[in-house]
């Protein structure tokens, strides 16, 4: 790239090949000719052929030279014009290509099953496993619940002080930036749902939603804390290694 | 129906527009002994607000000129002469022309002073801000729809380049996805357990129980209501309970546990249990 | 495009207000920032958000700056880099369409309500249900905001402060770039309406009240009385007919 420090900021290399030729009604149909094809190869989902290209080019347009000057203008940018078999297409400049990997993240869609227990950790927190079971009628598979923490929008919140002492869970500050939400308990409550078409408006009198904790970050008075101990036991936490 | 009405009417094979043309002539000799009652469907309209800003469009001024006064006679005018024809009307039309009728009164007649409430114009006021309000969200949304909009006008990159997948995973997931799937579920779950909790149904092999049970305490004759309203646990159990009763009563009888015995069609079916050893063995 | 005619056979708008201040290596730095963030934003059909971009990019890079750059670059191409919110994204050019037609996706055609209702909430966001239905006068039927919801172009963001906390509506990053707006404050007309007090949910106290005419049971000079015509246009064109 050291040519571009005397150049432009803009290393496009630009008509400095004989148009002066061409006269200037040529080039303007030229020019549109060009953003035109630009336009059609970039909205394609496959490679655009010249022959597709012509026929969607106003008529007497000169393909072939149309391409030539787009892949002239786009040869040294961050994205190049190449040709694919006999047919058009926009690719990432080779240089680049390690932009595409670096970051590379998979984007993973929630089942329905993990957006259900979801939903029901954020409505029903703090809220145990079996609880969750409770509330949806089927098991709940650990896969699941070990999905939603991965997504860091459910964290274990501590203990229920009753026998067995299960896990709580609840939602995180991560939940609220997901799904844009200032506050847990901007959630819809069951008026709203129903308003809004996605709760049924016959719903049986005794169905009702709870209305989320005010500060989910706060234990209820029937959870303790998690302690490193807990942790350790749930495999979050590696054992501390005493002191050698 | 919209048939049967029709051919009432004496003009089948008119069309569609035969009936309506009768229907808003001046002279309605015909309709007057027309038995049906008709139903206006006001689809077309987005409510009285919405056929207000049509009537106050027919005035021809913008809408910051417009006669509210005018405008309230039209619109009564409108439902005078709609139930004049006996069509109904929701609700909200005739609620609506209430207020405008009100609304009249107020502005022919100038506040009386110490008079509570708004003033006349102060009502009218509100009306047309209201009108002008839905007639700008109305001219908003046409403009909205005639932007270029994307996958129509404008597009996006057709063929989006593929990343080297790496071991992050990236969650996505729309509110409105969670929302459906916490409502959906819960709407499920609240069906299931309603049917389940309201509407017991006796199965055949407990009513068997029950009546094995029930008959062996009893060597008289007893009526097969008796014995079940005497179970009953709610009314609505009552049909379920005599019918799984009553098959289970065959099947008893087949097998000489119990007698059944019936005067005549639908008389209460009297049942007891069968004099034998067997059936104390049964009843066990 | 008639400025084209005497430019260049590629209209593009290079670099002339000040470059030269920047050093060199600050220039050949800011040119591949552009150039990456070109490959980058190309690559994605969605939009990028700027936060996402300052994580790919090298470490000190100005992104609004290199964005802004790029953004002149693609002016008059046959592809724009468009902002959408807080995000960018590469969009065939506007007067194109006219080409691209043919490409178009069958797209879901809203309802008149619905698309009322859409409108409602683009310029009166946040704006709770309740208000929506006070604008329109009438009941929002089930399903226009279900319907509005699952075309991602509007969602619930918060609550409103008030007794009741009801729910509020918004607008997305999907319906900014579907309807090829950069921010909420580029709807059209949206100054002259709130000029005019018309989205505000109440009456602003400056708004003219219209006086009765001398004669009210008089109709002034440019009204029409209602003809039975009216009625038939008013709804009534297709009664329907129930036997009792």
């Amino acid at each position: 790239m050291s040519e571009s420090v005397n150049a432009s900021v803009i290393p496009f290399v630009i008509g400095d090949d004989g148009e002066a030729v061409r006269n200037p009604a040529e080039r303007l149909h030229l020019a549109e000719a060009v953003r035109m094809a630009e336009a059609i190869v970039f909205a394609s989902a496959e490679p655009v052929s010249e022959k597709q290209l012509a026929q969607r080019l106003p008529e007497g347009v000169d393909v072939p030279a149309a391409m030539a000057e787009l892949h002239k203008i786009y040869e040294r940018r961050g994205v190049n014009l190449v040709r694919v078999g006999d047919a058009w297409a926009f690719r990432t400049a080779g240089d680049l290509a390690f932009l595409m990997s670096r970051d590379a993240v998979q984007q993973r869609k929630l089942s329905r099953a993990a957006l259900e227990v979801l939903a029901i950790i954020a409505y029903h927190q703090p809220v145990t496993r079996a609880e969750i079971e409770d509330i949806r009628g089927v098991e709940t598979s650990k896969g699941t619940l070990d999905t939603l923490l991965e997504t860091e929008w459910v964290r274990m919140r501590g203990r229920r002080k009753t026998p067995g002492r299960p896990v709580t869970y609840g939602t995180t500050e991560n939940f609220l930036d997901h799904f844009a939400l200032e506050e847990i308990r901007d959630l819809p409550g069951i008026e709203e749902l129903k308003g809004a078409g996605l709760l049924s408006a016959r719903m049986p009198s005794n169905f009702s939603i709870p209305l989320p904790p005010a500060d989910p970050d706060e234990l209820t008075e029937d959870e303790d804390p998690l302690t490193d101990i807990d942790l350790e036991e749930l495999g979050l936490l590696t054992p501390k290694v005493t002191e050698e | 129906m919209a048939q049967a009405a029709e051919t009432k009417g004496g003009t089948g094979g008119a069309g569609k527009a035969a009936p309506m043309d009768r229907l808003w002539a001046e002279n309605e000799e015909t309709r007057a002994t027309s038995e049906p009652s008709l139903v206006v469907d006001v689809d077309g309209f987005e409510g009285p607000l919405d056929l207000l800003l049509h009537l106050a469009r027919n005035q021809k001024v913008d809408l910051a000129r417009i006669s509210v006064l005018a405008l309230a006679e039209q619109y009564l005018a409108f439902i005078g002469k709609v139930r004049a024809m006996r069509l109904e009307l929701a609700a909200d039309y005739l609620v609506m022309a209430a207020w405008l009728a009100f609304l009249k009164s107020k502005l022919l007649i100038p506040k009386q002073p110490g008079e509570e409430g708004e003033s006349g114009e102060e009502l009218a006021a509100v009306l047309q801000f209201r009108l002008r309000r839905l007639e700008a969200m109305r001219d908003a949304a046409a403009r909205l729809v005639n932007r270029n909009r994307l996958g129509r006008d404008v597009f996006q990159r057709g063929m989006p380049e593929m990343v080297i997948v790496e071991k992050r995973n990236e969650f996505s997931a729309t509110l409105y996805d969670l929302l459906t799937a916490y409502a959906s579920q819960r709407q499920r779950q609240a069906i299931s357990n309603v049917t389940i909790a309201k509407r017991g149904v006796w199965s055949l092999k407990m009513a068997r129980t029950m009546l094995s049970r029930l008959i062996g305490t009893s060597a008289d004759w007893t009526a097969l209501d008796a014995f079940l309203i005497e179970y009953l646990a709610s009314p609505e159990e009552k049909r379920t309970a005599m019918a799984s009763s009553f098959a289970a009563t065959l099947e008893l009888v087949r097998e000489g546990s119990l007698e059944v015995r019936q005067e005549e069609v639908f008389a209460p079916i009297y049942l007891r249990g069968r004099q034998r050893v067997k059936a104390v063995e049964v009843a066990r």
